[in-house]
C-alpha cells in the first residue's frame, strides 16, 4: 500500500468519501461536498453554454457576418425578453420566448411520438412478432410452436397492458379481469427492469471503489 | 430477532453491499463470462463489416455512466482498429468526445505480460504496477538490452518481467504500432455536436455538412481521406452509439435508422436497456450491449480478456448474491410473521 | 395581449414544426436546425435567470450569517472559481490534453471535482437498490409476487453465478425480458404516447395554458 | 378555443400545398425533386385520427355531455399527502422532473403543480419546488403565483418557493437530497421526466418517512418509483392526472378522446394481427427464400391478394 501523493487524487478521493458519508447520515462533510457540487456545476454549465451556444451560435455570427445572419436578432430579442423575468413590471414579456419554446416542443413532439412510439410499435407488435411464427424445417416453412407461444405472450402483454390504461371504463367485469392481467404483466416487467438495472448500479460502485482502492490507497491487486 | 430483521436499519444493508464489493476487488479472481443473444447480435453486425468500412462512433454519455460504457468503448475501438475498420468519432453529449479522447490516449488499457513485452519492443510506452507498489507511475524501458522499470528518479533492473504485476498502456492507440492509426485516414474526431436529434437529421442529409470541421485541426472534415465517398448517413457502414440517456440511442434509432436506414448498434446502461428492447424486436436496432455484463460479454467475444468489464463481473456477482439473500431474508421474515399471526 | 399573443406564438411555432415534418428534409433541414439553435439560445439566456436566483439565495444566507453561512460561502466560491477560470481559459489545453490540466483550472475542476462528485452520487444507487429491494420485494400480494419473482430471476440471469446455479437461468431471464417485459413496455409506451399527443394537441390549440401562468 | 381548433385543421389541410408552391421555386439540382415526404402520410393520418378523436370529445364535453372517468388511486393520494403535511406543519416538496419545459412530461407535471399549489395555498402549507431547468424555473414561479392568487392568498406566495439548483443532473440530486434530510418534508411529489435520479430521490424521501406520490412516463424509471413510493402514476396516468384534477369538462373530454385513440390502436392491432396470421398460414410449406421474397415483393410482383395487402401495410408502417 502506498497512498497517493497527488493533490488531484486527494481532492477526488475526499469528495468521494464525503458523498459516501451521506449513507451514514447527513453531516458537515456531505454538506460541503454538496455545496461545492451545486456551485461548481452551475458555473460549469454556465460557462459551457456561453462557449458552446451563445458564442458560436449567436454572438460570433452576429459580430462577423451580420449582413447574412441579421435574423439572429430575433433569438437575441427573445433571449433578452426572457431576462425581463427579473423585473416585476415587465415579467410577462418572458412569456413570448417561453411560448415559442413550448410550441416548438409540442410540434416536434407530436410527430416524432406518433411515428416512433405508436406507428413503429404497432408494426413491431403485428408484423415483426406474428402470432404464428414460421421457421424453416427441412426446407419448408412450418409453425414454430415455442416462438409462436412467446409472441402470443408478448401480444397479450401489449393488449392487456393497454386495456389497463382505459380511463373511461370502470375496472369491472370483463374489462376489470383483463386489466388485472395487464397489471400482472406490468409488474413482471417492473420486476425484470429492476433486476436488470441492479447490475448497472453495482458497476458504478465498483468503479468508484476501484478508484479509492487502487488510485488513492495504492493497493494493487 | 424477528423484530430486529423486520426493522433492519438500512445502513446494515449498505455495509453488506460495501463489503461484498470490496472483498472480490481486493481478492481479485474471475468468473467465466458467457455471451448472450443481445451481445451476439452486436458481434455479428460488426463481423459483417469489411476492412476499410467506416463506423461512426458517437459518445452520448458523460462521466456519470463511464463505469458501464467506457469498457464498451475501449473494446469497440480496439476491435475496430484490429480489424481495419475506420472510425469517425463524435458526441451528442458535451463531455462525450473527451471520453473518446481518453479512450484513445489516456485510459489505462490492461494487457498481458507477453503483450507488454512485445509492445515494449515495438517502442510503445508500457506502464507497470508491480505488486504492492502503486502510487507513483512506473514504466518499462529497454536499456542496454535489459528491461528496466523506470520510476521518476531511480531505475531498477527487472530482467524477466514480473508475473504478478499489472501491465498497461495508456489509450487504445498505444496497443498498435506507430502509424497504424493515421489521423484522417483511419480515425477522425469530429467532436461535440450540439443539438441531439437535429444533428442526426443533419447527418441524414449530409455528413460533412453536419460535422463541419474536425476537433483536432478545425479543418473541414471532407478534406480528410476517411470521408471519401461519404455523403449522407447512408454511406456510413454502421453507427455505434454509447448512450446513457436523452440525446442518444433513441434519437439514433428514430432519426438515423428511421430516416436513412443506416445500421445502428448501441451500448447502453443496464438501466435503460429494457426501454430499447422493442427497437431490437422491430429490428430498428441491429444490436445492443447492456450494462457492464454487455461489456464483459463483448470483451469475451472480441478476445479482450483483460477488460474492465470481465474484471467487474466478480464483485458484480457478489453484490447480486447479497441483494438476493436480503430479499430472501425479507420474505422469510414476512412468512414467519404471517404464520405466527395465523396461529 | 399578454395572453393571446403568446398563445398565437405557440400555435404558429408548433404548426411550423408539424408542416416541416411532412416536407422533404433537404428543403427544411437548415430552417429546422436554425430553429433549434434559437431554442438553445433562449435556454442559455434563461440559465442566467436561474444562476441569479441561486446566487441571490446564497448571498442572502451569507448576509444572514450564522453557522450555515459557511456552506453558502463554499458554494459561491466554487461557482466563481470555475466560472472565472472557464471564461478565461476555456478550451486552452496543453500537450497532454485535458489530463494534464493544472490545479484549479476549468479542466482540472471538471476532472477532479465534478467527475468524482457525479460518479459517486450516481453510485449511491448501488446501496439504494439494495435497501429498496429488501423492503419492497415481499410476496404480500399476487402482484408483488410477480414483481419479486421476475426481479429475482433476471438479477440472477445477469451474472455468471446465475449460470453456475442452473444454466437455464440466463435463458429464462432473457425470455422474460424479450417477451412479457418488452410487451408491457410497449403498452406503457403507446399509452404514454397518446397522453403526450393529447398534451401537445391541447397546447397547440390553446386549451392547456397553465405554463403561461396568470391571466393579467 | 373552437377558433383555434378549426384553424389548426384548416392549417394542416391547406398549408401543405401552399408551402409546396413556395418551396417549388427553390429546389436546386442536387436535391431530389420531391417536396413531400409522402412516406410519412401514416403520421398525418395518425395526427388527424387521434387529434380528431380528442378534439371531438372535448367539444362534446363542452356541450355539457357527462363523461365518466374512473378513479386513479395515485391521485386521491395527493390530497391525503397534502392533508398530512398540513397536520404535521411540515413543508411539501414538488420535483417537476429534470427535463426542460419543452418536454411534454414536464408540461403535464407543471399543470399538476398548479392544482397542488392551490391546495397548499388554501391549507397554508409550505411549498418547495427545486428545479433543474431555468425555463421550468420561471414557468413554475408563474404557475404557483397564479394558483395562490386564484385561492385568494397572494400574500402567502413568495419568490423563494421555486429554487433553481443547478443544471447538472447529480448536482441537482445532491441539493434536493440535502434539502430532504434537513427540512424533512411530509409529502414528496416526484412528477415528470426522470432518469437515474428517480431512486436517489425516492429512496431518500422514503428514509425520512415522507408520503411520496411519483409519476413518470419513462418506462425504465417506473420500477424504482414503484418500490420506493407510496403511489406511482404509470405512463399515461401522469398525463391524465392534470386533466383529472381540474374539474374542467374539456380536460375530461380529452381523456375520453385518448381512450378512443387507444381503441383505434387496438383495433388496428387486431386487424393487422389477423392479416398477418392469414399471410403466415398462406406462406406455410414454402422455402425460406420464397418466404422472404414474398415479404419483400412489390404489388406487381405477386399474384396473391393477401401478400399484396400484407406488404402494403407492412411497408407503410416501416418508413
Amino acid at each position: 500500500m502506498s497512498i497517493s501523493m497527488s493533490i488531484s487524487v486527494w481532492v477526488s478521493a475526499l469528495l468521494t468519501l464525503a458523498i459516501f458519508s451521506f449513507l451514514i447520515k447527513d453531516n458537515p462533510l456531505y454538506k460541503i461536498a454538496e455545496h461545492i457540487f451545486v456551485g461548481a456545476s452551475a458555473g460549469y454549465w454556465f460557462v459551457f453554454n456561453f462557449h458552446n451556444v451563445l458564442l458560436p451560435d449567436l454572438f460570433k455570427p452576429l459580430g462577423t457576418e451580420f449582413t447574412s445572419k441579421w435574423f439572429l436578432l430575433i433569438p437575441l430579442g427573445l433571449g433578452l425578453l426572457m431576462l425581463m423575468k427579473m423585473s416585476r413590471q415587465y415579467g410577462w414579456l418572458a412569456r413570448f420566448p417561453l411560448a415559442f419554446t413550448v410550441g416548438i416542443g409540442a410540434g416536434e413532439g407530436i410527430t416524432s411520438i406518433i411515428k416512433s412510439d405508436i406507428i413503429s410499435q404497432l408494426s413491431a407488435v403485428t408484423f415483426e412478432m406474428p402470432l404464428i411464427m414460421l421457421t424453416e424445417n427441412m426446407g419448408k416453412m412450418q409453425i414454430n410452436v415455442f416462438n409462436s407461444f412467446s409472441n402470443i405472450v408478448y401480444f397479450l402483454a401489449v393488449v392487456t397492458g393497454l386495456l389497463y390504461f382505459f380511463f373511461s371504463a370502470e375496472h369491472k367485469g370483463m374489462v376489470g379481469k383483463t386489466a388485472r392481467i395487464g397489471i400482472w404483466f406490468l409488474m413482471i416487467s417492473f420486476g425484470a427492469s429492476f433486476g436488470f438495472t441492479v447490475m448497472a448500479r453495482i458497476s458504478l460502485l465498483i468503479n468508484r471503489l476501484q478508484f479509492l482502492i487502487e488510485d488513492f490507497l495504492g493497493i494493487v491487486i | 430477532m424477528l423484530n430486529y430483521l423486520k426493522t433492519l436499519d438500512r445502513r446494515i444493508i449498505y455495509l453488506f453491499v460495501l463489503v461484498g464489493v470490496i472483498l472480490p476487488i481486493v481478492g481479485g479472481f474471475l468468473f467465466p463470462v458467457q455471451s448472450s443473444p443481445m451481445t451476439d447480435s452486436v458481434v455479428k453486425a460488426l463481423k459483417e463489416l469489411e476492412p476499410g468500412s467506416v463506423i461512426l462512433v458517437s459518445a452520448d454519455f458523460d462521466p456519470g455512466s463511464q463505469a458501464e460504457l467506457q469498457p464498451m468503448l475501449l473494446a469497440l475501438l480496439k476491435y475496430c482498429f484490429e480489424n481495419e475498420i475506420n472510425v469517425v468519432s463524435m458526441g451528442l453529449w458535451p463531455m462525450g468526445p473527451t471520453l473518446i479522447d481518453n479512450a484513445m490516449d489516456s485510459d489505462k488499457v490492461r494487457i498481458s505480460k507477453d503483450r507488454a513485452e512485445q509492445l515494449m519492443l515495438e517502442g510503445r510506452k508500457v506502464y507497470i504496477i508491480p505488486k504492492g507498489e502503486a502510487g507513483t507511475e512506473q514504466y518499462l524501458e529497454e536499456r542496454d538490452g535489459k528491461i528496466v522499470v523506470v520510476k521518476e528518479t531511480e531505475r531498477e533492473e527487472v530482467g524477466d518481467l514480473f508475473d504478478d504485476a499489472i501491465y498497461y498502456v495508456k489509450g487504445i492507440r498505444s496497443l498498435f504500432p506507430e502509424g497504424h492509426i493515421k489521423y484522417g485516414e483511419n480515425y477522425l474526431a469530429a467532436g461535440y455536436q450540439v443539438g441531439a436529434g437535429v444533428v442526426i437529421l443533419d447527418l441524414v442529409a449530409s455528413v460533412p455538412g453536419a460535422l463541419k470541421t474536425d476537433a483536432l485541426n478545425s479543418k473541414p472534415v471532407e478534406s480528410y481521406p476517411i470521408m471519401n465517398g461519404i455523403d449522407t448517413l447512408k454511406d456510413i457502414d454502421m453507427v455505434f452509439t454509447l448512450s446513457s440517456g436523452s440525446g442518444g440511442i433513441k434519437e439514433w434509432v428514430i432519426y438515423g435508422n428511421g430516416r436513412s436506414g443506416v445500421k445502428v448498434c448501441g451500448g447502453v446502461t443496464a438501466v435503460s436497456a429494457p426501454e430499447f428492447l422493442p427497437y431490437l424486436v422491430s429490428r430498428q436496432l441491429a444490436g445492443m450491449l447492456a450494462g457492464l455484463a454487455g461489456a464483459a460479454e463483448f470483451e469475451a467475444a472480441t478476445g479482450y480478456e483483460m477488460g474492465e468489464g470481465i474484471r467487474g463481473m466478480t464483485p458484480q456477482s457478489f453484490a447480486h448474491i447479497i441483494i438476493i439473500l436480503f430479499i430472501i431474508i425479507g420474505n422469510l421474515v414476512f412468512l414467519v410473521e404471517k404464520y405466527s399471526e395465523n396461529k | 395581449m399578454k395572453r393571446q399573443i403568446p398563445l398565437l406564438i405557440t400555435f404558429l411555432s408548433a404548426i411550423t414544426m408539424i408542416v416541416f415534418y411532412f416536407l422533404n428534409e433537404d428543403l427544411t433541414k437548415d430552417y429546422k436546425s436554425g430553429i433549434f439553435d434559437w431554442v438553445r439560445i433562449i435556454g442559455s439566456f434563461a440559465l442566467l435567470i436561474g444562476i441569479v436566483n441561486l446566487l441571490r439565495v446564497h448571498f442572502y444566507k451569507i448576509r444572514r450569517g450564522g453557522k450555515e453561512a459557511v456552506y453558502s460561502y463554499v458554494l459561491v466560491l466554487s461557482f466563481f472559481i470555475i466560472t472565472v477560470s472557464g471564461l478565461i481559459g476555456y478550451g486552452k489545453r496543453g500537450a497532454e490534453g485535458i489530463v494534464g490540466a493544472s490545479f484549479l483550472t476549468f479542466d482540472w475542476m471538471f476532472i477532479n471535482v465534478l467527475r468524482p462528485l457525479q460518479g459517486t452520487m450516481f453510485s449511491l444507487l448501488a446501496f439504494y437498490v439494495a435497501s429498496a429491494a429488501f423492503r419492497s420485494f415481499r410476496a404480500k400480494t399476487k402482484e408483488a409476487t410477480f414483481l419479486l419473482v421476475s426481479a429475482f430471476i433476471v438479477m440472477l440471469g445477469r451474472v455468471p453465478v446465475g449460470t453456475m446455479i442452473w444454466d437455464r437461468i440466463p435463458v429464462i431471464s432473457n425470455w422474460i425480458m424479450t417477451y412479457p417485459t418488452a410487451g408491457a413496455q410497449t403498452a406503457i409506451m403507446i399509452g404514454a404516447a397518446l397522453g403526450a399527443v393529447s398534451v401537445s394537441l391541447k397546447i397547440i390549440i390553446g386549451i392547456e395554458r397553465t405554463y403561461l401562468g396568470g391571466d393579467e | 378555443m373552437k377558433k383555434f381548433s378549426l384553424l389548426f385543421v384548416c392549417f394542416l389541410l391547406f398549408s401543405l400545398p401552399a408551402v409546396t408552391a413556395f418551396g417549388a421555386g427553390e429546389i436546386d439540382e442536387g436535391v431530389s425533386g420531391k417536396i413531400f415526404e409522402t412516406t410519412r402520410i401514416p403520421v398525418l393520418i395518425g395526427i388527424l385520427l387521434l387529434g380528431g378523436a380528442i378534439v371531438y370529445f372535448i367539444e362534446k364535453a363542452k356541450k355539457g355531455q357527462h363523461i365518466f372517468i374512473r378513479k386513479i388511486a395515485g391521485l386521491n393520494a395527493i390530497d391525503d399527502a397534502l392533508g398530512r403535511a398540513t397536520e404535521m406543519g411540515k413543508p411539501v416538496l414538488f420535483v417537476p422532473g429534470i427535463m426542460g419545459i419543452e418536454n411534454l412530461e414536464t408540461l403535464a407535471s407543471v399543470s399538476i403543480l398548479g392544482h397542488i399549489a392551490k391546495k397548499t395555498a388554501a391549507f397554508e402549507t409550505d411549498l418547495k419546488v427545486p428545479v433543474r431547468d431555468a425555463l421550468v424555473f420561471s414557468t413554475a414561479q408563474e404557475v404557483i403565483k397564479e394558483s395562490y392568487l386564484a385561492s385568494g392568498r397572494p400574500d402567502a406566495f413568495n419568490d423563494n418557493m421555486v429554487e433553481f439548483v443547478t443544471s447538472e443532473q447529480f448536482g441537482y440530486v445532491a441539493g434536493v437530497n440535502g434539502y430532504m434530510v434537513r427540512e424533512k418534508p411530509a409529502a414528496n411529489f416526484l412528477l415528470g421526466c426522470f432518469y437515474a435520479e428517480s431512486l436517489l430521490l425516492a429512496e431518500t424521501g422514503n428514509s425520512i418517512g415522507a408520503i411520496q406520490v411519483a409519476g413518470t412516463a419513462n418506462p425504465s424509471q417506473i420500477p424504482f418509483f414503484i418500490t420506493a413510493c407510496d403511489y406511482t402514476l404509470i405512463g399515461e396516468e401522469l398525463y391524465a392526472a392534470g386533466a383529472y384534477l381540474s374539474d374542467d369538462a374539456k380536460a375530461k373530454g380529452s381523456l375520453k378522446g385518448q381512450d378512443m385513440g387507444k381503441a383505434i390502436v387496438m383495433g388496428l392491432i387486431g386487424f393487422f394481427t389477423v392479416l398477418v396470421i392469414f399471410f403466415q398460414l398462406a406462406s406455410m410449406g414454402k422455402s425460406y427464400e420464397e418466404f422472404q421474397k414474398g415479404k419483400e415483393a412489390k404489388p406487381s410482383e405477386t399474384e396473391s391478394a393477401i401478400t399484396k395487402v400484407h406488404n402494403f401495410f407492412r411497408n407503410s408502417l416501416n418508413f
